[in-house]
């Protein structure tokens, strides 16, 4: 294990992501919060070690399930919050939602609603890279359940043949909504496509935060250095349902409480612990209180977006329709 | 007397597709999470365990491969169901509905036929967002080839599900996300079917014809209810079948009323509303007392804010104001 | 005064992009045959020898890839023109239109744009049958987010084209092959351009107004001169842009003439047609002494055979009628 | 080689297909069709073995280049013809033309115009005939350029995952339009994507019909036996254009020259020359000619489709717009 201050920032970061999902939960259950709501509730390892693994102005995208890929990115909890609760002060101003959270500043270039539709989107902000020779990596997830779709495949395709700098991952949580993997794929290992596409692979259950930076760092490496694309597929598991809709019923609670005790957070935290840090984890823990807290005044007290924004967020400038 | 029974909008939906399921064995459902899960929004629940894994499949995402792979059963015989878990995910399925649903009878010149139905909510749910609040039934309707329904009333529901699955050509089903909980009495009678292209008058008025469809009809006659305290007497008619439209049924009301107002969902750049517009001004132009207007959803992506999907979308208060206009009760 | 090159329908277009990749270097081309092969019906010819591969990029078979490709490219600063072999291929990128190219910057809270042109040959050609004859501006009208442009004239399809290229949203241009190879003058002068929104009256009367765009202007301008020699003075307006609309001069185009005949390539359910009707019959509706009839496409698929075609699509003898039947000179 | 009349029946049957292409250019260059006009030349003995490796009720489906498939399958070179000059003899009505080509009562269920489009259509009449038990096949063709697209992906992901009984064969005759398949897949190798599928593949470059047969047998015997579907690449060429507005400039004519030399059909004619049936090739030929000038005759005396076909063709029975 590197340094333990490291590992304390990363555990921190994965406990923001994980509190501000909690509290979101909270927030849903009372009103505050409308529409859809994915929780990434023990994905976080993958997000956060994506993080350490990418340089500041490399590219990311992502699907609906995007709040933890944004608060690892450096989305404050507040702008993060904010968006959900519809405010103006959100990261996409209220406008976008939680399905779409946007951070430019941060190079999160969004949370995408269609399945599949966004994998396209970061073979092109690869190629701009490529285009304009700026050395950036993008980097781009998707579900198990989107490996079957059309813009997946096609978005594959075009970066294998035009050599872009796109790492493509699969996080595989092993459902797709209430579909087991078994009845979304005739493979059980998605990176039997990558020799189809003339692709370089690599595959692993998320243990931890490292290993994250280590698998993804490689790809990543080889994008920038040999614009080459890679297809990684990381089996990790959602604690949760879908959306905040589905009980997720399909699943046992034995097989849920299997992987809570494989879960990277609770892994991390447990090492950490025995590793002498209790003292240090409680501070993490009540200054990440603070700012989940914060972040939910924060969103509450927000003002709305107004109807002056809808005119030039749909074209630029004056226009007649 | 037709015995009658008291369902949701949903049940009703399932009923229909349950008569027609146990009629004719040809008819089956595909779709995302329509078995194990019990459907996305409970419309087909129950159906997996009555019909079996062999009629009732659950699909991988793949909206346009599925959709491929019914219109090629229902070539040779079969009579398939697709539900999509919202319309909007049928934007990637786009050309198989297009060239090859709505083409294939008269690219073969006549030798095949596709039997099909494609049905899921449509437009707005509740701050769904950007993309997954679109009012697809304003792309669809263009196409010959293709019919489209949308009903609002639980017997229209299913009605309308049993005389699609009838139909010989492609007919796209378009429900509400916002209706499923509705409840309402529907015919127990197997044999009771609504027609595709018939229009229904559900509120009696002289002063203004408001003409709407699915959820809109119900906020339409909120908006009557309004103009009768106004002393403005509303008819209100229920399209139910965008395409083939009831022209006739609306025509007549307009020639009565000589005022038209269209409220509805999707934007306001062409589509149902704007073919309605046409057909009443060239078709009861005399009769026309004032221009026709219509009441959409804005002319913005969908903001995923309450306040402004609220403001974005039809409301009584915009229906009323427009209907107001066209009786010249006010500027 | 601006010197003038008479050029072909392509070479416009071309002079346009090539003038645009000169000027700015973030611009690009990507699509099928577009390099080596100089372009399916040539518009991009020499492009390749003269920007080289990094800039004219031949794609596979995949529209949805390039589309998106192009989207996420133009997400970050460049500004790409996509060309599909004919817009009827778009159908299968469908969804990334709809869903990403036009909902961006709304989506992002305005942080992202999409200044990128999609082009291609559209609508009826030759006998090119049922899939491969669409008119797409039908559809992608409806969509907010989106601007749509169909010049008619040598002059416009450079101007558009470049108007187009400089546009911060996503620009839709559509060409008709029936037009690749009509001659005309276009100015040198490389900041020559044609505004987005601004229809042009392309021949002045005061009888009746026939609107029109692409191909249909030409069709359109010969039903006038028919029309003039039965005494009827029609004035012709090219819509040029279809979104945004020019509502002003289709306005007082029919205030003048109190009759209007919309002529164009498509089905006749809904699309920009029944949305000009709607526009003119809300905005003009105390001028219109006739209602405002259409001669569009016929509601069938394409059919293969030349003289169907000819059949249905629209041509002088169907809009003289409507002309005539507007101006009450027949039934 | 099977026995000899089996042979020159094959022969006759390529030639059919030859002469009837010759004759459909020279009738596109004389205004008698119109549209788009592909040309099969060079691959007709892939529609041959295909045929014949087929029972008459399984299901064949195809791409825009379709008169080849049609005519081996038993469509009459009259109502062949008859669709090219648009009339209502033809076996589209004259509606389809030359990319839509239909024959039920042959099971030769269309030449569709999007790429990949017709794939999950191939998928579909498989289904069907799991569904309803009848034991039939289906074939789909699609070329190289369609490897790519969306469609193409997901109609095999899903026969994969449904055991559908069906055979994807991808006739790489090396160029989409103009684009050899170094410029349109990352992979020099088609089938390398079948485990990416989990399906078995095959792969070879067309010689004879024999070799069709046998090879497509196999895949065709497994989808009916064990309702399993199989990808296959068959390597072969177009003597031709992409159509008839393509002059072919990126190709060498020694390239062209070369594959001359391969064409399946002059060899197989060669083969029977000097096998001592001369005379009997010169008696195939003759009738060949005889049939196709037949139904060139044919063709032009025919009746044109008239309006009343179009709302019959558009939906059943009565409508109103
Ligand atoms: C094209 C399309 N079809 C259907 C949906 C509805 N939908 C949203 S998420 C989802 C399941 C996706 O599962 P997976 O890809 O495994 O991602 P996960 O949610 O597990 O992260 C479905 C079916 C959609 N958004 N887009
Ligand atoms: C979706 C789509 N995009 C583009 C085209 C135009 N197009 C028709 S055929 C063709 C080339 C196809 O090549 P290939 O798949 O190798 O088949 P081949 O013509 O060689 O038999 C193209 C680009 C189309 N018909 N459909
Ligand atoms: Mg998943
Ligand atoms: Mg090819």
């Amino acid at each position: 294990m590197k340094d333990q201050d490291t590992q304390l920032g990363f555990y921190r970061q994965m406990q923001v992501i994980r509190r501000f999902e909690e509290e979101a939960a909270r927030a849903y259950a009372q009103g505050k919060i409308g529409g859809f709501l994915h929780l990434y509730i023990g994905q976080e390892a993958i997000a956060v070690g994506t993080a350490a693994a990418l340089n500041a102005d490399d590219y990311l995208i992502t699907t609906y399930r995007d709040h933890g890929h944004a608060l690892a990115r450096g989305t404050t909890a507040r702008a993060a919050m904010a968006e959900l609760f519809g405010k103006v002060t959100g990261c996409s101003k209220g406008l976008g939602g939680s399905m779409h959270f946007f951070d430019a500043e941060h190079n999160m270039l969004g949370g995408y609603g269609i399945v599949g539709g966004h994998l396209p989107l970061a073979a092109g902000t690869a190629f701009a890279s490529k285009y304009r020779g700026d050395g950036r990596v993008t980097i781009v997830f998707f579900g198990d359940g989107a490996a079957s779709i059309g813009d997946c495949h096609e978005a594959m395709c075009l970066a294998a043949l035009w050599k872009l700098p796109v790492v493509f991952v699969c996080e595989n949580n092993q459902y797709s909504m209430g579909t087991p993997l078994s009845r979304t794929l005739a493979v059980a290992d998605v990176t039997k496509r990558a020799a189809g596409y003339g692709m370089p692979s690599d595959r692993f259950e998320c243990e931890s935060v490292n290993q994250v930076i280590e698998r993804f760092g490689k790809a990543i490496k080889r994008a920038r250095e040999t614009s080459e694309p890679s297809l990684i597929e990381v089996l990790t598991y959602r604690h949760r349902g879908h959306s905040m809709s589905d009980p997720g019923k399909y699943r046992t609670s034995e097989e849920v409480d299997e992987y809570k005790k494989k879960d990277p957070l609770f892994v991390l935290r447990t090492h950490l612990e025995k590793a002498g840090l209790a003292d240090k984890l409680t501070a993490a823990d009540e200054s990440v209180e603070q700012e989940i807290a914060d972040a939910v005044k924060f969103a509450d007290d927000s003002a709305e977006p107004g109807p002056e924004l809808l005119a030039p967020t749909t074209y630029k400038g004056a226009f007649a329709r | 007397m037709t015995a009658m029974k008291s369902v949701r909008f949903r049940e009703a939906i399932r009923m229909g597709m349950v008569e027609e399921m146990e009629r004719d064995d040809r008819v089956f459902i595909v779709g995302e999470e329509v078995g194990h899960y019990q459907g996305a929004y409970k419309v087909t629940e129950g159906m997996l365990d009555k019909f079996g894994p062999k009629r009732v499949i659950d699909a991988p995402i793949t909206e346009s491969g599925f959709t491929g792979i019914s219109i090629g059963a229902a070539m040779v015989g079969l009579r398939p169901i697709v539900e999509y878990m919202t319309w909007n995910f049928s934007a990637v399925a786009f050309d198989q509905i297009l060239n090859n649903a709505a083409k294939i009878r008269q690219m073969s010149g006549g030798q095949l036929h596709v039997p099909i139905v494609l049905r899921a909510p449509n437009a707005s749910a509740k701050q769904v967002g950007s993309q997954h609040s679109h009012a697809m039934e304003h792309f669809y309707t263009h196409v010959p080839g293709l019919k489209v329904v949308a009903p609002s009333t639980c017997a229209d529901a299913k009605g309308l599900i049993k005389s699609a699955i009838r139909d010989d050509d492609p007919v796209l089903y378009m429900e509400s996300e916002t209706l499923y909980n509705l409840k309402g009495d529907v015919p127990e009678d197997p044999e009771f079917l609504v027609p595709l292209g018939k229009a229904n008058v559900v509120r009696e008025g002289g002063d203004v014809t408001i003409i709407s469809w699915s959820r809109l009809v119900h906020i339409s006659l909120q908006a009557a209810e309004q103009l009768a305290k106004e002393g403005i007497d509303a008819e209100v008619i229920d399209v139910r079948s965008l395409r083939p439209l009831d022209e006739e049924t609306l025509v007549a009301s307009v020639t009565k009323t000589h005022r038209a107002v269209v409220a509805y969902e999707g934007w306001p750049y062409g589509g149902v509303g704007a073919e309605i517009v046409d057909r009443i001004q060239r078709l009861a132009f005399d009769d026309l007392d004032a221009p026709i207007e219509r009441v959409t959803t804005l002319d913005y992506p969908m903001p995923y804010n309450a306040k402004l999907e609220q403001f974005v979308i039809p409301n009584v208060e915009r229906i009323v104001g427009a209907a107001k206009r066209v009786a010249y009760r006010s500027a």
